[in-house]
C-alpha cells in the first residue's frame, strides 16, 4: 500500500476517507454513496455482517478508521456480487468490501477467532507460492491447524468423512502437491509485485 | 459462428481436485460442439476469491498476468475458463492490465521480474458457459444431443461468479442477465432435459466463507436445496465448481443441523451434455466423480 | 392535409397531453394557427387517467374540461389525433413533421351514438386502463374523451365484428377500408410536448414486477383509484380483488439509478403521498409503509408532505428494498435494509406499488435542427434559444403538471416569436 | 330584441333519440306551445345534410335563433354555430335519451320540458356583442427588474410588445446578479457555469422597445386590461403612464423574522453564515477577510422547523455551493446537512458532481450550536450524536420570502384581508371530500405527535395586522382593495394546477420567486409564460373578449343602474375586483377585469343586472316554462341548477355510461353557483316545483370552484333561504346544495335519485296548481 493511513482526529475528519479513495480499489467511487441500503438488503449473510456494506461507506466518511477495519463486515463478503451489480449509483461495492478487508489485514486488525478468512487467505497464498497452485487438502489442512494445534484436528477430523469421500470420488489426492514447473519465475513476479505494491 | 472455435483453455487449480469432473467433462464435450481447446502453459492459480486479502491486490493481478502473458504467447484470442473464480479474477484483471495504465506498467515490472514479456491485455477472457451461449449456440447443442435425457428434472443453478459482475463480456454486452439467467435451463432443454422453475437461481451458497465458516451458510445452502426438492428435480446442475463441491459435501452437515434428509445430486451442465451427447459416463461425463452419486442421469447414460 | 393561414405561420404542437394541449391553446388564444398532433384516439395523455392532483386531490379531468371547451370555441387549433409524429426536420419557418396516421376505422361523422359497441363482442386489453381491464374493441376510449369519438381496435378485422360493426353505424361513420399511411405536415414552429411513459417495471428485475399481479406501478395505482377505472375506484388487489389495506409504496423504481433512468423522476414522491391517502382514505385499519431514500416535495410540496405525515397509519422507511418477489403466501414480500436502524427486513403486503420514474417519450421521434435530446432523450431547444422548435412538459424534462402547464405557456410564447410575431 | 324574434327548432332523432322519446308528440307540443317559425326533424342534424338544412333557414331569414334539440352543448359545439343567429341546445341525448325509460310517459314529459326551457331561452338570448374597446395600450409593464422581471420584458420584447420595467433599487439583476456561478440547466446537467445575468441587463438595455426605470416603484395602478393608468414614482417624482397589462416579479427577500434559524447559530455564533452571504464568500475565492476557508458546514434546515418556502430551492443551491469550494480548493472539506435532500429532476447529477468532487452529505439534524463554530448533530445514519468540530464556516440555507408587499410601504388601509391565506395548506387530507365512501374514517386523523402546525385549522388572519408587512406592490385602485390577493405561504400563486398564471385580478400576471420558491432558471421559463399570458390578454380585450376561464367570451354584464339600490353587494361579492363604485355609489364594471362568471347577477336583489345571453329574466321564464303536472298524478318536479363547469360535464358522463337519471329531474346550467339568484330558487317553488338543488363545485380550502368563491357565496345564500321558505310555508328540506366534481358520473346518480326519494316523502309542493 502507499502512505500509511493518517490517523483522524475528529468525527468526519476526511483523512481517512480520501486515503481510501486513493489507495482501495473502487474507492474512488466509494463517495457517490447516496446511503440507499440496496447493498446491505442484498448481501446472502447480511445478518452476520455488524454494520455493512452501506453502513461502513457512511463510517469511512465519518473517519471511523478503528471501528472499520475492526469490523466483522469485512470477514463475512462471500463475494457474490450481488451488491456490485444492484447499486444504483454504480459502486464496486465487493471491490471496496474486499480492499478494506485486505487493509484490515496489513495493518493487524485480522484477529484469529474473528478473522479466518485472512488465516485461510495466509494458507492459500502459502500454497501459491509454494506451488504456484492451489492444493486444496494443503491449504485447508494448514487453515485448520492455523487456529492451533488442538482446533486444528477437530477442525479436521470434523471434516474426515467429507475428506473421504472426495478421496474416494477422486477429488482430493494423496502425495505430493500439484505443482507448476517455474516456481522460480512465479516467486520472482509475486515477490516484485509485493514489493511494488508496498512503494505504491 | 464459425464452424470451429479456437480458444486457449484455463483449467484452474480446481480441476485437479475437487473439481476434476468440471474439467474432465468439458475437455470431453467441448469439442463436440466445436470448441478446440489447449491449455495455458504452465498455468499457475488465479487468486481464487480470498487471494487478495492475504496478497493483496497486485500480487493477484500479477498471478493473473502471469497466466495471460502465457496465453498470450499461445497466440490466440480467446481464453476460456469454466470456473466461476478463475472467470472473475482473469476477466478482472485482464480489464484492470487492459484500461489501467499504472497498473498494467507493475504487472508488466513483476512479469519482467520473471523474465517474461509485457502483456497488454489484449486477450478475450470466455467464461465456458458463455462460449456455449454466444459462440456455440443451443441448436447445435440440442443437435448433438443425441441421447436426450427425457424425463430429468434438472434444477438450474447459476450461483453468483458466473454471471457477477462479468455477465459483461469482453465483445461487449451481457451473455445474460444478473438476476435471471436463462442459459442454464436452456443447456437443460437443449440436453432433452426438463428445466423445472427454480426461483434461486443466481443465490450464493456461501462461496468461501462456506469453506472456512460453514456454520453462517449452511442456512443458505438448506435454501437452495428445499427450493430444488420443492420444483420436484431429479439433479441440480451449476456451473461453478465451488458451488458444486459446498452443495454436495455439507447435505449432511444440513441434515445434522436442520434434521432434513436431503440427498439431492448436484452436477455440472457439462456432465449433462456429456451423457446427453451419449458420451463415456465415466470417462467423459465423470459421473463416478460426484459424491452424491446422480443415479437417475447414470440410468440414461449409454452404456 | 388543409392547412388554413401561411404555413410558415402556424405552430405545430407535437402531444395532446396537458403541456401540449396548454401549448396549443396559449398560443392560438394569443392569435396564431396551430395544428395540435396527438398519437392516441384522444386527447389528455397521463393526466387524464390520473385520479387526483397533489397537493388538492382536485381532478385532472376538471382542468381538461375547461382547456376542451376552449378548443371547441377556438377555430384557430386543428386538432388531430391518431397521428403519430416519427420525425421532425427543417429549420425556422420551414419545418416538415412526418406522421403515421393510425387508422381508426371510424370517420368524423361518427356521432358516438354507441352503436358499433352494443353490437362488437371482440374485446381488448384497455389502453385507457394500461391493461388493467377489458374493453369491447370498438368503443368510446372513456367517457370524457375528447374528441367525443368512436375509435376500433384492428383486433375486429376479418371477425364477424367487422360486418356487425359497419352495420350498425347509420351515419357512414365507419370506414374498415382506412389504412396507417405517412402523412407530413408543415408548420413555422415546432413545440415538443411529447411527454413520456412510465418505465418499464419489467426491467427491474429484483422487483418481479411481472411475477405477481399485486406489484404495480404508480400509474396503475391511479386507474385502480378511478372512479372510471377498472375496479370503479377501490383499491384492491388486482389477485383477488381482495382490500389492498397493507400497502408498500416503493420509491426510486428505476429513478435515481445508472443502471436505469439516472435523473430524479420528480414527481413520484408527492404522487405516492397521494397514493397513500387513496389508500388511508378508503381503509380505515390501513397501514402504508412508504420506502424512500429521499422525500422529495420540490417549491411548496413541504406542506403537503407534512399533510400526509400526520396520519399515524402511514409509515417512513428510509431504505430503497434490494428485492420484492412473490412470498409463500403468494403476498408479495420487500426486502431490504432500514438504514435508520440498519435492520434487516423482510415483509408481507397486500399490494406492492412501484413509483416508477419518467422516460420521455420523445426518445422514438428523430429530431434534427435546432434542437438537441440529451442522453436520456429529453428535448432541449439549441442553446441560443432563437430556433424554431421548443419543447415543454416532460418532453423538456422531468416536470409535475403545474411545471408542464407552466412551461407550455412559456413554450407558446417562444413558437410566436419563431413565426414572427404579428 | 323580441319583437322580430325567429325561433327555429330543430329535432334530432339520432344517436337513439327517436327510439326513447315519441317525435310526434314533441313536435306537437312544440308547435302548439309556441310561436316558431320552423320546426324540422332530421335522422342527424350534426351531419352535413342536417348542418346544411339549419344554415339555409338562417341564411334565407327563416329562423334569427336556433334551437337545437339533439345533444348536449359540450359537443358539437363548432357544428352548430351559425353566424347572425343565436343558438340555444335543448339536450334531448345525453339527458334523456341515454338515461330515462324509451317510450315512457315521463321520458316524453322530460323531452317536452327540455324543449320548452331552451324555447323559452331562446326568446331571452342574444348573440353577444362585446363591451365598448377599453384598449388605450398595448404595452407591459413589469414590475421588477431581476431575473424573472428582465426575461419577462425581453421575451415580450421580442413579440414585438414595448414593455416598461420598473425596479425598486438603482440596479438590474436582482439577487441572481451576485450569485458567481449558477446551476447547471442543460445536459451533461453538471458542472457549475458562469453567471449570464449581465449579458441579460445589457440586451434587456440594448433593446429599443424596453424602456427601463430604476429607483423606482408602482405608486398606483388604476383602470383596467387594456387600460392600465400606472404612476410611476421615480425617486419622488411622479410619471404615469397607460399598459396593457402587468407582469409582476418582484422576487424574494431574506425572510423578515430570521430567529428560527438562531439554532444553527445564525447572527449568534462567529462563523456561522446565510446562504446568501456566503455567495460573497465564494465568489471571493473562498475567502473571508484573507483567510481561506477549507472546512465548511452547509445546514439545510430540516423539515419540521424549516420554512415551507425553503422547499426545493435551498438544497440545490447548497449542492451548488458545496461543488463551488470544492472547485476552489478540492482539498477543502465540505460536510451538506441535510434531512431529505431534494435535489429532484436533473439536480440529481449535481448530486452525484458533488459526491464525486468530495462532498460529504450527512443526513443529520443539528441540535445546536457553538463558539468554533461548531455544531452538535443528531447523525442518523450513524446512529448517534456527532460533534462537528473544527469548522472554519458554517452556512445556513436560510428561506426566501415572496415580495408579495412591499416591506419599504406603510400598510395599506383596506384590503389586507386579501394578504391572508387563500387556503390552509395543512387541513387534514379527505380524497373525496365530505360525502366519501368511508365518512369520516376517511379522514386522516392527525397523530399526538409533535408535528407542529400539521393539521390545525387556518391560520386566523388578522386583516388588521396581515402575515405579509408592507403596502401593495401595484397599489391597485380597487373597490376590493390594493392587493393581489395571496394564496398560502404568502406566495401569488395561482390555486389551479392546470392553470398556474391564473390571479384573481386580470390582466396582472405573477411569476418568478414571488409565484413560488424557483432558481434563476425556473424563474427564466417562468417569466417567458407569464409575459405571453400579459400579451394575450391585451389582444383579448382588443376584440372585447374574456380571458380565461371563459376565454373569447363576448357578454358582459349589464347594470340597469334605474332600479339599482347601491346595495354593494356586486362590488363586494365579485371575485375578481371587477366593480367599483361611481361618485353616487353606484356600481361600475371595469369591463376588462370581469371575467363573466355572473357573480354579481346572482348578488343582485333587484335583478338588475344581465348579459345579453344570460340573465334573470331568461331563467326565470325557463323556470316558468316547465310544465307542472296536474298534482293528482302525483309527479313531483325538481329543478336543478348544476354549474356548468362540472357538475353540468358530470351529469353528461352518467348520460354516456347510460346511467338512469331520476326522471322527475329538469336541468338548467348555470355559468356557476354564484351566478344563482334566489329568486330563481323562490320562483321555482311559487312556480309549483317540489324541490330545488343546487350543483356547484367544491368549496373552501382546496376549492374547485373555477371562479374561486361562487360555491361558497351559493352556500351561504342558500342559508337564508330558511326565511324565504318558511314564510311560503315550505319545509326547508326541499332546497338543497351539493358540492360535485367533474369526475362524479356515478355519484351524481345517487344524489339525484336520493334528493328524488325525499322530496316524494315530503310530499308534493302544495303551490302546484295555483
Amino acid at each position: 500500500m502507499t502512505a500509511a493511513i493518517p490517523a483522524t482526529s475528529r468525527t468526519y475528519d476526511l483523512s481517512f476517507a480520501r486515503w481510501v479513495r486513493e489507495n482501495v480499489k473502487g474507492g474512488d467511487k466509494m463517495n457517490l454513496c447516496m446511503q440507499c441500503g440496496v447493498c446491505s438488503g442484498s448481501c446472502p449473510i447480511g445478518s452476520e455482517m455488524d454494520n455493512g456494506p452501506r453502513k461502513t461507506f457512511m463510517m469511512v466518511r465519518a473517519g471511523m478508521k478503528d471501528e472499520v477495519l475492526s469490523s466483522t463486515t469485512l470477514w463475512n463478503c462471500t463475494s457474490c456480487y450481488r451488491c456490485y451489480v444492484r447499486c444504483p449509483r454504480g459502486i464496486p461495492v465487493t471491490s471496496i468490501i474486499q480492499g478494506l478487508a485486505a487493509v484490515a489485514a496489513k495493518e493487524g486488525y485480522a484477529d484469529k477467532e474473528k478473522v479466518s478468512n485472512y488465516y485461510f487467505s495466509k494458507a492459500f497464498w502459502w500454497s501459491a507460492r509454494s506451488f504456484g497452485k492451489t492444493d486444496e487438502r494443503l491449504v485447508t489442512m494448514k487453515y485448520f491447524f492455523s487456529f492451533g494445534l488442538v482446533e486444528g484436528i477437530k477442525r479436521a477430523l470434523a471434516n474426515l468423512k467429507i475428506a473421504l469421500g472426495m478421496v474416494k470420488a477422486g477429488r482430493m489426492h494423496i502425495g505430493m502437491p500439484h505443482s507448476i514447473r517455474n516456481k522460480s519465475q512465479l516467486k520472482a513476479i509475486i515477490a516484485k509485485a509485493a514489493e511494488l505494491e508496498s512503494k505504491g | 459462428m464459425s464452424e470451429k472455435m479456437k480458444v486457449t483453455y484455463y483449467p484452474g487449480c480446481s480441476s485437479e481436485a475437487t473439481g476434476r469432473h468440471l474439467d474432465e467433462s468439458i475437455r470431453a464435450v467441448m469439442p463436440e460442439v466445436g470448441v478446440e481447446m489447449a491449455d495455458i502453459e504452465d498455468w499457475n492459480c488465479c487468486g481464487a476469491s480470498v487471494g487478495h486479502i492475504g496478497g493483496g491486490p497486485l500480487p493477484t493481478l500479477a498471478l493473473n498476468g502471469r497466466n495471460l502473458a502465457n496465453a498470450k504467447k499461445q497466440g490466440n484470442e480467446h481464453v476460456m475458463t469454466p470456473c466461476a473464480a478463475c472467470y472473475l479474477n482473469t476477466h478482472g484483471s485482464n480489464l484492470t492490465i487492459r484500461d489501467d495504465e499504472a497498473k498494467r506498467e507493475k504487472v508488466n515490472e513483476a512479469l519482467k521480474a520473471g523474465g517474461m514479456e509485457a502483456y497488454e491485455g489484449d486477450l478475450k477472457v470466455h467464461h465456458a458457459m458463455e462460449v456455449l451461449v454466444n459462440f456455440v449456440g443451443m441448436e447445435k447443442i440440442a443437435e448433438r444431443a443425441t441421447n436426450k435425457l427425457k424425463g430429468l428434472k434438472v434444477a438450474g443453478w447459476v450461483g453468483c461468479q458466473t454471471v457477477r459482475p462479468f455477465a459483461e463480456t469482453d465483445d461487449g454486452g451481457n451473455y445474460d442477465t444478473y438476476e435471471e439467467p436463462e442459459f442454464l435451463d436452456d443447456i437443460t432443454r437443449a440436453c432433452g432435459a426438463e428445466a423445472v422453475p427454480y426461483e434461486k437461481k443466481t443465490n450464493c451458497c456461501g462461496g468461501s466463507v462456506a469453506v472456512m465458516k460453514p456454520e453462517k451458510t449452511l442456512h443458505l445452502m438448506k435454501l437452495l436445496l428445499e427450493e430444488a426438492e420443492k420444483a420436484g428435480a431429479d439433479v441440480i446442475s451449476t456451473p461453478c465448481p465451488l458451488c458444486q463441491t459446498n452443495l454436495e459435501m455439507y447435505q449432511d452437515a444440513i441434515n445434522a443441523k436442520y434434521g432434513t434428509n436431503f440427498h439431492i445430486p448436484v452436477v455440472f451442465p457439462s456432465q449433462l451434455m456429456a451423457v446427453a451427447f451419449g458420451m463415456d459416463p465415466q470417462k467423459d461425463a465423470a459421473l463416478q466423480r460426484n459424491t452424491i452419486r446422480a443415479e437417475k442421469l447414470e440410468k440414461l447414460a449409454k452404456k | 392535409m388543409a392547412q388554413d393561414g401561411p404555413q410558415s405561420q402556424t405552430i405545430a404542437v407535437i402531444g395532446g397531453g396537458i403541456a401540449g394541449v396548454t401549448a396549443a391553446l396559449e398560443a392560438a388564444e394569443t392569435g396564431y394557427d396551430v395544428i395540435l398532433i396527438e398519437k392516441e384516439p384522444a386527447l389528455g395523455g397521463r393526466v387524464t387517467r390520473l385520479n387526483r392532483y397533489f397537493p388538492k386531490f382536485c381532478h385532472p379531468t376538471c382542468g381538461l374540461e375547461i382547456n376542451y371547451q376552449r378548443l371547441r370555441k377556438n377555430p384557430r387549433v386543428k386538432v388531430l389525433t391518431m397521428h403519430e409524429v416519427t420525425a421532425v426536420e427543417g429549420e425556422k419557418g420551414a419545418y416538415v413533421i412526418t406522421a403515421r396516421r393510425l387508422p381508426r376505422f371510424v370517420n368524423e361523422k361518427c356521432t358516438a351514438c354507441g352503436e358499433c359497441g352494443k353490437v362488437c363482442e371482440t374485446e381488448i386489453d384497455d389502453p385507457y386502463n394500461y391493461g388493467l381491464g377489458k374493453v369491447k374493441a370498438a368503443r368510446l376510449p372513456h367517457e370524457h374523451a375528447f374528441p367525443m369519438r368512436y375509435v376500433i381496435d384492428a383486433a375486429v378485422k376479418g371477425t364477424d365484428d367487422e360486418g356487425r360493426i359497419a352495420e350498425a353505424c347509420q351515419y357512414g361513420a365507419v370506414d374498415f377500408s382506412e389504412e396507417e399511411e405517412e402523412v407530413t405536415l408543415n408548420a413555422g414552429a415546432v413545440i415538443w410536448a411529447t411527454g413520456w411513459r412510465p418505465y418499464d417495471a419489467t426491467r427491474l428485475e429484483t422487483y418481479h414486477y411481472a411475477d405477481s399481479p399485486d406489484i404495480i406501478n404508480n400509474v396503475e395505482m391511479e386507474r385502480l383509484a378511478n372512479h372510471d377505472g377498472p375496479t370503479g375506484g377501490k383499491v384492491v388487489r388486482p389477485s383477488d380483488g381482495e382490500p389492498a389495506k397493507k400497502v408498500a409504496l416503493i420509491q426510486c423504481a428505476g429513478s435515481r439509478d445508472v443502471n436505469h433512468l439516472p435523473y430524479c423522476s420528480m414527481i413520484c414522491c408527492l404522487a405516492s403521498l397521494k397514493h397513500a391517502a387513496y389508500v388511508l382514505e378508503q381503509y380505515e385499519d390501513a397501514e402504508v409503509h412508504m420506502y424512500y431514500i429521499d422525500i422529495r416535495a420540490h417549491d411548496k410540496m413541504q406542506t403537503f408532505y407534512e399533510r400526509i405525515k400526520v396520519d399515524p397509519r402511514i409509515k417512513f422507511i428510509k431504505s430503497k428494498p434490494a428485492e420484492i418477489h412473490p412470498g409463500a403466501d403468494g403476498r408479495p414480500v420487500v426486502k431490504g435494509e432500514r438504514t435508520i436502524d440498519r435492520e434487516l427486513y423482510e415483509e408481507s403486503y397486500d399490494l406492492v406499488v412501484l413509483a416508477t420514474g419518467m422516460e420521455p417519450s420523445a426518445k422514438d421521434i428523430s429530431a434534427s435542427g435546432d434542437v438537441v435530446k440529451d442522453e436520456d432523450g429529453f428535448v432541449l431547444a439549441i442553446e441560443s434559444g432563437d430556433g424554431g422548435q421548443v419543447s415543454c412538459g416532460v418532453a423538456a424534462g422531468p416536470f409535475d403538471v403545474a411545471l408542464s402547464t407552466q412551461s407550455g405557456t412559456a413554450a407558446a410564447l417562444k413558437a410566436i416569436q419563431a413565426v414572427g410575431a404579428r | 330584441m323580441a319583437d322580430e324574434t325567429k325561433i327555429g327548432i330543430y329535432l334530432c332523432e339520432g344517436c337513439g333519440i327517436a327510439e326513447a322519446i315519441d317525435m310526434d308528440e314533441l313536435e306537437q307540443t312544440v308547435s302548439s306551445e309556441y310561436q316558431v317559425s320552423t320546426c324540422k326533424r332530421h335522422a342527424a342534424f350534426c351531419s352535413e345534410e342536417g348542418v346544411a338544412v339549419i344554415e339555409k333557414d338562417v341564411k334565407d331569414g327563416e329562423a334569427n335563433r336556433v334551437v337545437v334539440a339533439a345533444c348536449s352543448h359540450r359537443v358539437m359545439t363548432d357544428r352548430f354555430n351559425f353566424d347572425g343567429a343565436a343558438t340555444v341546445r335543448a339536450n334531448l341525448r345525453e339527458q334523456i335519451a341515454w338515461t330515462q325509460a324509451p317510450q315512457d310517459e315521463d321520458t316524453n314529459m322530460f323531452a317536452a320540458d327540455n324543449v320548452r326551457m331552451a324555447l323559452a331561452q331562446a326568446r331571452n338570448t342574444d348573440n353577444p356583442e362585446g363591451h365598448e374597446n377599453v384598449v388605450k395600450s398595448e404595452k407591459l409593464l413589469v414590475v421588477g427588474g431581476g431575473v424573472a422581471g428582465l426575461t419577462a420584458a425581453l421575451e415580450a420584447a421580442r413579440a414585438g410588445t414595448e414593455v416598461t420595467v420598473v425596479e425598486k433599487t438603482g440596479q438590474l439583476g436582482g439577487w441572481t446578479r451576485k450569485w458567481s456561478r449558477l446551476i447547471p440547466s442543460r445536459p451533461p446537467y453538471r458542472g457549475l457555469i458562469a453567471n449570464n445575468t449581465e449579458e441579460l441587463i445589457k440586451a434587456v438595455e440594448d433593446n429599443g422597445k424596453i424602456k427601463v426605470v430604476t429607483n423606482a416603484i408602482v405608486a398606483r395602478t388604476e383602470g383596467m386590461p387594456g387600460d392600465f393608468t400606472v404612476t410611476i414614482d421615480h425617486g419622488g417624482s411622479e410619471e404615469t403612464d397607460t399598459f396593457g397589462a402587468i407582469v409582476v416579479a418582484t422576487g424574494w427577500r431574506m425572510p423578515d423574522d430570521m430567529t428560527p434559524y438562531e439554532k444553527y447559530g445564525l447572527g449568534k455564533v462567529d462563523g456561522v453564515m446565510s446562504g446568501v452571504d456566503f455567495e460573497e464568500v465564494l465568489a471571493a475565492g473562498v475567502e473571508k477577510d484573507g483567510k481561506k476557508l477549507n472546512t465548511i458546514a452547509i445546514v439545510i434546515p430540516c423539515e419540521s422547523e424549516q420554512m415551507p418556502y425553503t422547499s426545493g430551492v435551498a438544497d440545490r443551491i447548497a449542492i451548488k455551493q458545496a461543488i463551488q469550494v470544492m472547485d476552489t480548493n478540492p482539498d477543502a472539506m465540505v460536510y451538506v446537512l441535510h434531512d431529505n435532500l431534494r435535489a429532484h429532476g436533473q439536480a440529481e447529477e449535481l448530486y452525484r458532481e458533488a459526491q464525486d468532487k468530495g462532498v460529504v452529505f450527512m443526513k443529520a439534524m443539528v441540535k445546536s450550536a457553538a463558539a468554533g463554530p461548531e455544531l452538535t448533530t443528531d447523525d442518523l445514519l450513524l446512529g448517534q450524536e456527532v460533534r462537528l468540530s473544527g469548522l472554519d464556516a458554517v452556512v445556513v440555507m436560510t428561506g426566501m420570502m415572496p415580495n408579495s408587499t412591499n416591506p419599504d410601504l406603510p400598510k395599506a388601509e383596506k384590503g389586507n384581508e386579501f394578504l391572508c391565506d387563500d387556503v390552509n395548506p395543512r387541513v387534514p387530507i379527505t380524497v373525496n371530500g365530505e360525502d366519501a365512501g368511508d365518512g369520516d374514517a376517511a379522514r386522516a386523523a392527525p397523530s399526538d405527535a409533535d408535528d407542529e402546525g400539521a393539521g390545525v385549522a387556518p391560520a386566523d388572519c388578522d386583516p388588521e395586522n396581515p402575515p405579509l408587512p408592507g403596502g401593495a406592490l401595484l397599489n391597485l385602485q380597487y373597490r376590493q382593495g390594493p392587493h393581489i390577493p395571496i394564496l398560502y405561504n404568502g406566495f401569488i400563486d395561482s390555486h389551479y394546477i392546470c392553470f398556474p398564471y391564473e390571479t384573481r385580478r386580470t390582466g396582472i400576471y405573477v411569476c418568478g420567486a414571488v409565484r413560488k420558491p424557483m432558481t434563476a432558471h425556473e424563474a427564466d421559463n417562468d417569466a417567458t409564460g407569464a409575459a405571453l399570458k400579459g400579451i394575450q390578454a391585451i389582444n383579448l380585450v382588443k376584440e372585447s373578449r374574456a380571458t380565461h376561464p371563459r376565454t373569447g367570451d363576448l357578454s358582459y354584464p349589464i347594470f340597469g343602474l334605474d332600479i339599482c339600490t347601491k346595495c354593494r353587494r356586486c362590488t363586494v361579492e365579485c371575485p375578481f375586483g371587477a366593480i367599483d363604485e361611481n361618485e353616487e355609489g353606484y356600481p361600475q364594471l371595469n369591463p376588462s377585469r370581469c371575467r363573466r362568471c355572473g357573480t354579481c347577477m346572482g348578488a343582485c336583489p333587484v335583478r338588475t343586472i344581465s348579459f345579453k345571453n344570460y340573465s334573470p329574466n331568461m331563467v326565470s321564464e325557463m323556470i316558468e316554462a316547465v310544465e307542472q303536472p296536474d298534482p293528482f298524478d302525483e309527479k313531483p318536479r325538481i329543478m336543478v341548477f348544476a354549474c356548468e363547469n362540472d357538475a353540468y360535464p358530470a351529469l353528461d358522463m352518467a348520460g354516456v355510461n347510460r346511467r338512469e337519471i331520476n326522471k322527475y329531474m329538469r336541468f338548467i346550467p348555470v355559468r356557476c353557483l354564484g351566478s344563482v339568484t334566489l329568486v330563481w330558487v323562490s320562483n321555482a317553488l311559487e312556480k309549483g316545483f317540489d324541490g330545488v338543488m343546487l350543483m356547484g363545485c367544491k368549496s373552501g380550502d382546496d376549492y374547485q370552484c373555477h371562479f374561486v368563491k361562487g360555491s361558497a357565496i351559493a352556500q351561504e345564500r342558500i342559508g337564508k333561504v330558511e326565511e324565504t321558505l318558511k314564510n311560503l310555508m315550505l319545509e326547508p328540506e326541499r332546497v338543497t346544495i351539493e358540492e360535485v366534481s367533474i369526475a362524479d358520473s356515478k355519484r351524481v346518480v345517487d344524489l339525484l335519485g336520493k334528493f328524488g326519494d325525499q322530496i316524494e316523502e315530503i310530499g308534493l309542493n302544495p303551490f302546484k296548481g295555483f
